[in-house]
């Protein structure tokens, strides 16, 4: 369980923000890729590739939230309500005659909010996060419906519109925008007292407490940036769709879970980091791509997600048992 | 009964640590084996490679004259091996009766539990323990002392040929520590032979035959208990002469104002508390185990709700509604529960010691590693702590190191008021000597310091006035020059000072 | 037909002698309550209900889910209504339906998806969206737009994208009925340029299946897409749009509500849709429901075929444009 | 935190079969109940009280397996998907001409296989348990559609349709199941020596490692209960269909999760009885039926489905603490 100590000064940035001990999920990602790239001479494409980012923005960021709450010892059921309610909302907007930018910010005001609401349930009602999220999920979803009475809206304003259609230097702007919210995260948690206190609430919450941390306020937080992060990821999808649909996004908690374990985040919280959630979400979006590339039937999609994310945790950690 | 156990030159090493080192010895059935050594020396890792929990990397251990090697501690209980954990290993939810019988739960015909059958044979072992409680009383609702009992009748219930305990009187008070001390005369004599871990000195001269010295994982010297003394054994375990602690410790004899002014303090267990303690002042604060020190201080740093009374910090009558604002004011708390109180266990042994005093190290929302690194570094150096980087999991180091980190991590936030309850649990006399030092550097300094202790000696040894409780109660007070065991004792069990100058 | 509901002197064979005493109190079952559809057709069932004489019709959504639907109904039995709309979360459903109501008295109709038994035969009157004819309608439409505007450049660089959705049951034939159409229509096509993808209904993955499909074939400029609902149009056209081939491309989705959308704007490879009138579908249904329950007429007694115990009423899609969407939804284009 | 000791003796009985601290929740519980009866009159009849057991019974198989689970420090996700599956596997087996029995012992023992299949991979290859069973979930319901291309399958099979419709005094035969299942259950949880040594893997697995308990074997068997009892539920199910269906109880294991939780059982694992599930499953299962019975709209329910979560954890969250 102890790494080795000798090569810490080498490994000791990687470390830091990819995790060394994610070499096994590296490998399987790279073994992935090969894979695919056999099978079909599209898959290892620039386009392809870029495919796959695009695909990654929504996931990617809400996946960013749930490993800070995992690494807070906590967990969020309601990110994709949160997408679903703010693409609705910020379709709504819109309609109405609000710019671009007041939406934008109008909508992921919204979702700290909701964020904000999930914490003061679980830090206040002391309702076990898994229980009171799967709760706020379904009040979310429930409202994403109320409040455009079950039907898509339309998103006609031009500049929204850009925001899922442009690229920047040939990047589309929701990759540009995942990648500046994984450098600003990756950050956030590496090196602001707020990530610290992070992995020491999640590493004992109670031990925390009587150090002088607010354990509540930094799982509040986390809380925040989830549901942030889900409603900005939500803001996005609308303007890639061109409407607001209150049915979108069902079960993004679930992949953006899934991308979080996958990167080696553990459970029992205190461990983990971000780094190993990009693998987690590459990993992931490759492999679903890779699926529908090959235009496996759908069915069998499901049976082969299911696998590979017992292969890639089994690999890796048969991988690093056999180190120890 | 005639049994025989033997360790041949066993090793065993984790990453970086050397454990144990050629370790050698054999011993007799009905025979008490006391194992002595500081922090880390290897004492518990022995205990848990004798029951299959570690697998040594060298070397064998015999039973009978027989070599056995044990997978897991399961086969060791077959084997008639049973260990005591440092660590309490109870379940909550469960009846006594069903945590005594843990693995081994009898059934009737119809292959469910025999429950009949079990409470009645704990309620055998309770009365043969002479205890206040019931076998199917929820553990939950049993004081520390208690469940520590319980998981000593669990081991006790079992078919015993070695039996083990690693510092079993660190949760107990002297009442249940003198029916254990029956308890294991008693299983002496019927032929079963006792390993004893303990820092207490005073607990292996009253009931062991030899006493083994360990120190950095090798074997320093066996000593039949009755043809030494503690001078020797500690300058065997430590290395050096640390003559007589308490004496030669550099005592502050002027003290200032208040510090902390406490009136009237009552929560849901303590009612009606008023002391203070005076900058450059050591207050003990004494009691037996449940009498409500921990929940005095508790509220007081913030950990637990006030119902009422008033507290006066450096002068000022302040309002602390959470650990943050006890910190803030310059207070710093050193939990008794180590484990589930003081450290993160997985993370390391730098982010616990710097964990109360990350404000100060942050600029801008972002910690300094660099100013981190040194104050941490600074702390390990202070306090002697044994672990190979700052780096490592705390989890990983021994108790007494864990301990030391938790001291560092106060050291460094530099407070007006340190609070310390148990600050010595299980560790080593060394290391407790350089908290005794560490403690009185402080008070010269001008920090006011309160400190819990269950251990009379130490209690008596190091503070300069003794606060003493009883069932959420004060008792009474006693200054330096009149406190003695007697009449601390007679304060917490009959609540009446004995020699007759009660304040 | 407002005056006739006063004197109703003459009811038949109608199992609620005291129903004219008694408020009418309808019921709708709806498998997916949430879709927009379901809430046009169930709303203008109970508009329509209310205006004959209903003083109330419970409207219930069984979330596509068997269980919820039997809950439902016990429910609605329980209460004693009066008369009961059904579309029923999946059809093999039908026998249990039509025992229960038949038990319990209550005269029931099937909206969109028929009650009939193991033999595909109807055991309740019904309205039924017939989907693979749907599908043909949508194929057909696509065929002559193609074949009108001679959009076929070059066959090896066209393509025709089918979009599914093979885990309903229920709508999986409006893909074969497009698909039937084309291949019927000799387009000569090389074969591996025709092809299937799957989704679960909504726009984003709609989109990314697309994006892959295109993807994995580069050779193609040239598409040719259809989708079992407009969302999933919707998500092709994002899709080719990305890749930058929306402006050669022709898609074509059913249920008109994103496409109506689509069509105020400049351009959109969002090219027709199959329009369903919810207010037709519900009002047909309510006021034969109505009819029944006021003068004992028999349900869609006019659509019984030869030999066939019950009446089906077919509702067919209504091909739209961005030319005349706007007459034909009427105020569902806004 | 210590309660008074007194009464221990008079209600040691009731507390160990139902659980006395769940007293707040039976006052829930029959709050809930007056407030449908005040708003509804349908609502309190016999009628209804039985469509709530009926509507109840697959849930309640599937809660008392997963309560197995967490009190053993475990969670599954697979429920719904084994019922669907095992709905669709009865049905071809009985279209191939199987009886109802043996149709029945095949799906469960299917069923038991699937829960020793996820007991495997959180045994041997150490995944989570809400990871490993999220993946096999995928596998179960891509299986389920694959065997039956995707098509519900008729069952025309009489005497197998009848455990669907058939009353036994009055009472719907799945009702009578899940009640004998409940007391099975309750009696193997609180009396056998496998159901305490779940509560000791639960409670401290280190003392149950040191007591020589094979937790693997306790976890194993309690998944194994878990798809067992979801089988049957699926092939129940089915029989009140008339019909095997791929896609049937989606989400059933959150129902069931609710169920638990609301039952008192805590994630943390080692706590609590299957008695508060009883509890559970009632409260979820009338407050949907009490919202079905006021035909509140679609969108509404959603909204108070997570409200009730909410509000009936935190009652007793609030009842509870004022007690300490
Ligand atoms: N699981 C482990 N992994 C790595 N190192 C360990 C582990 N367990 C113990 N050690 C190390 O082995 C050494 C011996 O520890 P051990 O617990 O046996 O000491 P001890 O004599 O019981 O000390 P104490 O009196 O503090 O309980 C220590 O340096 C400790 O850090
Ligand atoms: N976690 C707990 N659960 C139940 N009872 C508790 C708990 N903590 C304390 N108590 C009870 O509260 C009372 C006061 O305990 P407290 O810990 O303050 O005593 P103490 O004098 O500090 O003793 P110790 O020597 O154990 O520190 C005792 O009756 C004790 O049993
Ligand atoms: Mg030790
Ligand atoms: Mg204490």
């Amino acid at each position: 369980m102890q790494t080795n100590e000798v090569k810490q000064d080498k490994w000791s940035i990687i470390k830091q923000y990819i995790g060394s001990e994610k070499i096994g999920l590296m490998i399987a990602l790279v073994v992935m890729v090969i894979i695919f790239s056999y099978l079909s001479p599209h898959y290892f494409t620039a386009k392809n590739l870029m495919n796959i980012l695009v695909a990654s923005s929504l996931v990617g960021l809400a996946a960013i939230g749930q490993s800070y709450l995992v690494i807070g010892g906590q967990i969020d059921l309601s990110p994709g309500a949160v997408a679903g309610f703010s693409g609705v909302l910020a379709a709504i907007l819109l309609q109405n005659g609000f710019g671009t930018v007041p939406t934008l910010l109008i909508v992921v005001v919204a979702g700290i909010l909701i964020g904000f609401i999930n914490s003061l349930i679980v830090n206040t009602l002391k309702i076990a996060p898994f229980i009171a999220t799967l709760a706020t999920m379904q009040a979310i979803r429930g409202l994403a419906y109320i409040i455009c009475n079950g039907k898509p809206i339309y998103i006609q304003d031009k500049t929204y519109l850009s925001i899922g259609k442009d690229r920047i230097l040939g990047v589309p702007i929701p990759v540009i925008i995942l990648i500046l919210a994984f450098i600003v995260f990756i950050i956030l948690l590496s090196k602001s007292r707020f990530g610290r206190n992070l992995y020491i609430v999640g590493g004992n919450p109670v031990a925390a407490r009587l150090a002088g941390i607010n354990a509540k306020r930094v799982i509040s937080k986390a809380f925040m940036i989830t549901s942030g992060l889900s409603a900005l990821g939500g803001a996005i999808l609308a303007s890639r769709m061109n409407s607001g649909q209150p049915s979108s996004s069902m079960g993004l908690e679930m992949s953006a879970v899934t991308a979080v374990v996958l990167g080696g985040i553990a459970f029992t919280g205190g461990i983990g980091s971000l780094g190993g959630t990009v693998i987690g979400v590459l990993i992931l979006q490759g492999f679903n791509n890779g699926l529908l590339i090959m235009n496996v039937p759908q069915f069998w999609q499901y049976v082969a997600s299911g696998l590979l994310l017992v292969a890639a945790l089994s690999f890796d950690y048969l991988r690093s048992r056999k180190r120890v | 009964m005639n049994n025989t156990l033997e360790f041949r030159d066993i090793c065993k090493n984790f990453p970086g640590v050397k454990a144990l080192d050629n370790m050698s010895f054999k011993v007799q059935s009905g025979e008490v084996v006391a194992f002595l050594g500081e922090n880390g020396a290897g004492k518990s890792t022995l205990l848990k490679i004798l029951n299959g929990d570690f697998q040594q990397c060298e070397g064998s251990y015999l039973i009978d004259n027989e070599a056995i090697q044990f997978k897991n501690p399961y086969e060791a209980i077959q084997a008639g091996i049973s260990i005591i954990y440092q660590e309490r290993q109870v379940v909550d939810y469960l009846t006594v009766g069903e945590n005594v019988f843990m693995g081994n739960m009898p059934l009737k015909a119809n292959g469910l539990v025999d429950f009949k059958t079990m409470n009645e044979a704990t309620q055998k072992i309770i009365d043969e323990f002479d205890l206040d409680m019931k076998a199917t009383d929820q553990v939950k609702h049993l004081s520390v002392a208690y469940q520590q009992m319980v998981e000593i009748m669990k081991a006790y219930n079992r078919q015993l040929k070695v039996i083990a305990f690693d510092e079993p009187t660190a949760s107990l008070s002297n009442a249940e520590i003198e029916k254990l001390f029956l308890i294991i005369r008693n299983l002496k004599k019927k032929g079963v032979i006792v390993l004893y871990v303990s820092h207490r000195l005073k607990e292996i001269f009253e009931l062991s035959d030899r006493v083994i010295v360990f120190k950095d994982g090798r074997l320093v010297d066996i000593k039949n208990t009755k043809e030494t003394n503690e001078a020797e054994l500690v300058k065997l375990m430590v290395g050096r002469d640390l003559g007589d602690v308490f004496n030669e410790l550099d005592r502050n004899e002027t003290f200032g104002d208040n510090i902390l002014d406490v009136k009237n303090l009552s929560n849901h267990y303590v009612k009606d508390i008023s002391f203070h303690v005076r900058k450059g002042e050591i207050l003990g604060l004494s009691g037996l185990v449940g009498a409500g020190r921990t929940e005095t201080i508790r509220s007081i740093f913030g950990a637990d709700p006030l119902l009422s009374g008033d507290i006066y910090f450096d002068g000022e009558k302040v309002q602390i509604k959470s650990p943050e604002d006890a910190i803030a004011l310059g207070m710093g708390l050193c939990p008794e529960d180590r484990k589930g109180q003081g450290i993160a266990p997985i993370r390391s042994v730098k982010e616990n010691a710097s964990m109360a005093i990350l404000k100060r190290l942050t600029k801008f929302g972002f910690i300094q590693k660099k100013a981190e690194k040194e104050v941490v570094q600074k702390g390990i150096v202070d306090l002697n702590i044994k672990t190979s980087s700052m780096e490592k999991q705390i989890v990983y180091l021994s108790g007494g190191n864990q301990q030391k980190v938790i001291l560092a991590r106060w050291l460094a936030h530099h407070p007006k008021l340190l609070i310390l309850d148990e600050p010595t649990k299980g560790i080593d006399v060394g290391a407790k000597s350089e908290i005794y030092r560490i403690i009185c550097r402080l008070a010269n300094q001008g920090i006011g310091i309160i400190i819990i202790s269950s251990e009379l000696p130490e209690i008596i040894g190091i503070s300069d006035r003794i606060m003493v409780m009883a069932n959420g109660e004060k008792k009474g007070e006693l200054n330096r020059q009149e406190a003695t065991e007697e009449r601390i004792l007679g304060l917490a069990m009959l609540g009446t000072d004995i020699g007759g100058s009660e304040k | 037909d407002d005056k006739t509901n006063k004197d109703t002197g003459s009811k038949t064979e109608t199992n609620n002698d005291d129903a004219k005493d008694k408020d009418i109190v309808l019921a709708g079952i709806y498998k997916d309550l949430s879709q927009v559809w379901f809430q046009g057709t169930s709303s203008s069932a109970k508009a329509k209900a209310m205006s004959m004489g209903a003083s109330d019709m419970l409207l219930i959504d069984a979330k596509m889910d068997a269980d919820t639907y039997l809950n439902a109904l016990d429910n609605i039995i329980a209460q004693e209504v009066d008369g009961l709309i059904v579309c029923v979360p999946d059809q093999k459903l039908s026998t249990i339906t039509v025992e229960k109501c038949k038990a319990a008295g209550i005269p029931v109709i099937a909206d969109d998806d028929g009650l009939i038994d193991e033999n595909g035969v109807h055991i309740a009157p019904a309205l039924e969206l017939d989907a693979y004819r749907v599908g043909q309608q949508q194929g057909e439409w696509l065929v002559n737009h193609v074949k009108d505007n001679a959009l076929i450049k070059d066959p090896a660089k066209t393509g025709y994208f089918v979009l599914e959705m093979t885990t309903v049951s229920s709508v999986l034939p409006r893909s074969e009925g497009a698909l039937d159409k084309w291949n019927e229509s000799n387009m000569e096509l090389p074969e591996q340029n025709v092809i299937r993808g799957d989704y679960l209904g909504s726009t984003e993955e709609a989109f990314t299946v697309a994006s892959a499909i295109i993807t994995a074939n580069p050779q193609i400029d040239t598409w040719f897409a259809t989708a079992p609902n407009d969302e999933g149009a919707a998500g092709i056209v994002r899709a080719l749009e990305q890749a930058g081939l929306d402006q050669n491309a022709v898609v074509a989705g059913l249920g008109g509500y994103l496409a109506k959308d689509e069509w105020k704007k400049d351009y959109s490879a969002f090219k027709a849709s199959g329009y369903f009138s919810s207010k037709v579908d519900g009002e047909a249904v309510a006021e034969a429901m109505m009819n029944h329950l006021l003068h004992g007429t028999e349900i869609f007694g006019e659509y019984k075929k030869e030999g066939a115990e019950f009446g089906v009423y077919p509702l067919g899609a209504i091909m739209v444009t961005k030319d005349d969407y706007k007459e034909v939804m009427g105020a569902d284009a806004e």
